[in-house]
Formats: C-alpha cells, structure tokens, sequence
C-alpha cells in the first residue's frame, strides 16, 4: 500500500471482475479500514432454481451515473478512496456481477460508504437482468423505478 | 419547423418493441410526453410502452415535461435492476 | 463456488492473513452478496506518526470468544457462512490485522453479520495491541472494558 | 484447606506485574475478590492492578464474586484492543 489521497475508479462493462484487484486499489498507508463488496450471481430466484444471468446496460449513462454515486460517497460520507465495477453480458452461477472497494482511516466509513454505493447502484443505475431457469424459461427481473423522472405505471408494463 | 430526436430502448422495452433505436421526428417545441404520446399513436407494437416511462435524455434521468431539441437522445428506461 | 450450507472458520494466530483466501471458503452457489473487511495497521493515531504494532492475545481465550461471536452473528443474523481471522505478533503499516467474510443469499445479512462480529471483537476478544511510534516511543492502546466481568477503574490504571 | 490458582498477566498489566504467570495459594470457598485483595496486599508490584480488574476464570469473562477452584486459571484482562 501507498500514501494516496484520493481513488475513484468506476467501470461498467463485459470484462470480468477481479475483485482482489479492485480491493488492492484502494488501500492507503493512512487506512485503517477497507471493505470489499461482491454481488454474484445466486442459483435460485423466489424458490425457482437459476442457471445463469445476463445484465444489460446503458453503458454511457451508467458510466456517468457511477462516477456521480461514487463521488456523492465520497463527499457525504468522508471517503475518498473507492472503486466499482459493474459487469455486463451473460454471466455464470457463482460469478460477481457487482464490485464496491472502499478503504477509509476508521471503519465507520467504509461501511457506510459500501452500503451506500450499492443501495444507490439498486435504484439509479441503468442496468437491467434476465434471468434464465433450470426450466429452459427465462425474464426480465422486475425492477425499480429510478428517481428523478416522474414516470409511473398505471395499467402498462 | 421540426426536431428530430434519437430514441434509445432498453431490456423489456427493447423486447416489446423490437428494434434499439429509432429515429423519430417532432414539432419544435415538443416534450418528453409529447414523444411518448407520438410513439403510443403509432399502433403496436408502441402502445405497449407505458403512458408514463422512466427516461433519459442525453444520459440524464429527465422529467415527462422536458423540452427536447435536435438531436437528443432520448432512452426509454425500464424499471433498472443493477447490482 | 459450491454449495456449502454451513462454514464458520475462526482463527486467532501468527499467521499472514490471506483476504482472498478467506473470501473464497465462505461462498456458496446459493449466495448472492458477499462481504470482506479487513483492519489494517496504519500510519498514525490521533495524529502521531505510527511505524508499527504489535498485537498480543490470549489465545486460547480469544479462539473461543471468536468461535462465539461467529456463532452469534449467524444464529441471529441468518448467515452462517463466516470466516475471520485475527493476527497476533508484529506487524508493519499495511498489513491486515483483522480480516472477516461473510457470504449470504442477499445483501443486507452480509453486512449486518459483517459489523456485528468486528464490532463485538473490539468489545469482547481479549486482544491488546502496542504501537510504536516514529519517535521511538510506544504505548499500549486504550483499550475497552470487556462486558461480562462487572470490572471497574476507580483510581487504578 | 487451601487451593492453588494459576494466575496469568497480559499486555499492561504484564508489564505492571513483571511477570506473566503466577501460581496463588488460597483459603478454600476464595472468589476472585478475594485472589485480587491478596495480590494487592502483597504490595508493589501487584498493587499496581486495578481494585477491580476484568478477569477470566478458565477463559470465560467471570464476576468479582465468583468463587474459585484448585487448579482454576485465573487471567487478568486489561482494556480490550483488538482489530
């Protein structure tokens, strides 16, 4: 580890995710703390067993929308060495879809900011999942209505 | 006079109306709403989409009421399910 | 990953602590959120220059105290896939003293077990740590009254 | 009838005591009071513990009135720092 200030790195895209990597980012020698938070892809969905996703993307708003999530951590919460990735494409049982680093002097901030950085990821990030089952079926799994444009859904999709 | 803006679907949108982007030309002056009602009027598979969409303009959220101008891209967002 | 209902490994000892290999025993196909913590030596408390740590225990002790906490945070947090290691020894800056993961089918348990079981080493593992400073001098760190002793301080160190 | 506890010191109070283990000979029915008063009494350095400690009987966190056994071991917890 090194003396660094400030670390944010953001990525939305099919490379594979190394979350070791990820974490090895964002270490500095006045941390006292860091957190790593992988979300991978489960064998089951609401009982019904899974056998593989894939994620879709607005790549170019996603990009932008993770550098504003990661910098809103950063400012409200007093870290500022974070790094996410989030995956696209089809992706196995058992592989990591979404990656949050967060290092920070104590530990209160690191958690606060991880949990942060993935709760806001749920509700704004333009990415969207298809679930495939054992069954042969698959769908769209059922999303979130992001803030900031007043849509509703009265008797449509 | 007119706009043309550049739409953009996503996942089950993309589904339900079978192609990812389409070229679409407006009134000067007209808003998000006014293209979703444009789309809607043109029959299926478009009136499957909602009444009211999430969407982005220019890769930003953006509100029913926003005045577009030539050569917006204007992505209709389903419900995002990232993470 | 495979599919593993129950892991729970502590460790108190000597030993590197290897995060990613810690990460890798807990998770499971039916997970779908994962969490590593790591508390590492840093470079300075309360202001003051530090060059270095060392961290005694009562090992023994400590080894069933953590076996506890574990324990605890699965029963009532609902994961019971945990590991966590706790180093004794010198250490430099930078390097792990404390490591913790949790893999859980979602997100919120992961986290929540995540800070129970560091949160509870810090009031109950019997872990004294001394730190040197750049100055030459060292201290030994302030420490935390263990719950459970009915011990008290009046007019004694 | 008396009984022989082995008393063992950590970090602070190791440094304080000069020693890390140290077997204590006691009446029968003593408590861990008792075993701290008569460390104490025996002047410096054992009256540089606290009056009352944290302390662990056979690895558990124990209570002051906790009557102890022959062959007990008794440990003295300065503050926890671990982390």
């Amino acid at each position: 580890m090194a003396d660094r200030s400030s670390i944010i790195h953001c990525h939305v895209g099919p490379e594979e995710i190394d979350s070791t990597k990820l974490l090895s980012r964002v270490g500095s020698d006045e941390d006292g703390a860091a957190i790593l938070f992988i979300g991978v892809v489960r064998n089951h969905a609401d009982g019904r067993p899974v056998s593989g996703m894939r994620y879709d993307s607005y790549v170019e708003m996603s990009q932008h929308e993770l550098k504003s999530i990661a910098a809103e951590a950063a400012e409200r919460l007093g870290t500022d060495r974070l790094a996410v990735e989030h995956r696209t494409g089809e992706l196995q049982i058992g592989e990591i879809s979404v990656a949050i680093a967060v290092s920070s002097p104590h530990r209160a901030e690191s958690f606060d900011a991880t949990r942060y950085i993935i709760e806001e990821i749920k509700k704004r990030l333009p990415v969207w999942k298809k679930e495939y089952y054992e069954d042969g079926t698959d769908s769209w799994v059922e999303g979130t209505l992001p803030p900031g444009t007043g849509a509703r859904f009265k008797g449509s999709p | 006079m007119s706009i043309s803006v550049n739409t953009v679907f996503f996942a089950l949108y993309r589904d339900l109306v079978g192609a990812s982007t389409l070229a679409v030309e407006l009134p000067s002056g007209a808003t998000v709403a006014d293209l979703v009602e444009e789309l809607r009027g043109r029959g299926a598979p478009f009136d499957s989409l909602p009444t009211e969409p999430a969407v982005a303009v220019n890769q930003t959220y953006a509100m029913l009421d926003e005045t577009l101008g030539s050569g917006d891209e204007v992505a209709f967002i389903p419900p995002v399910a990232g993470g």
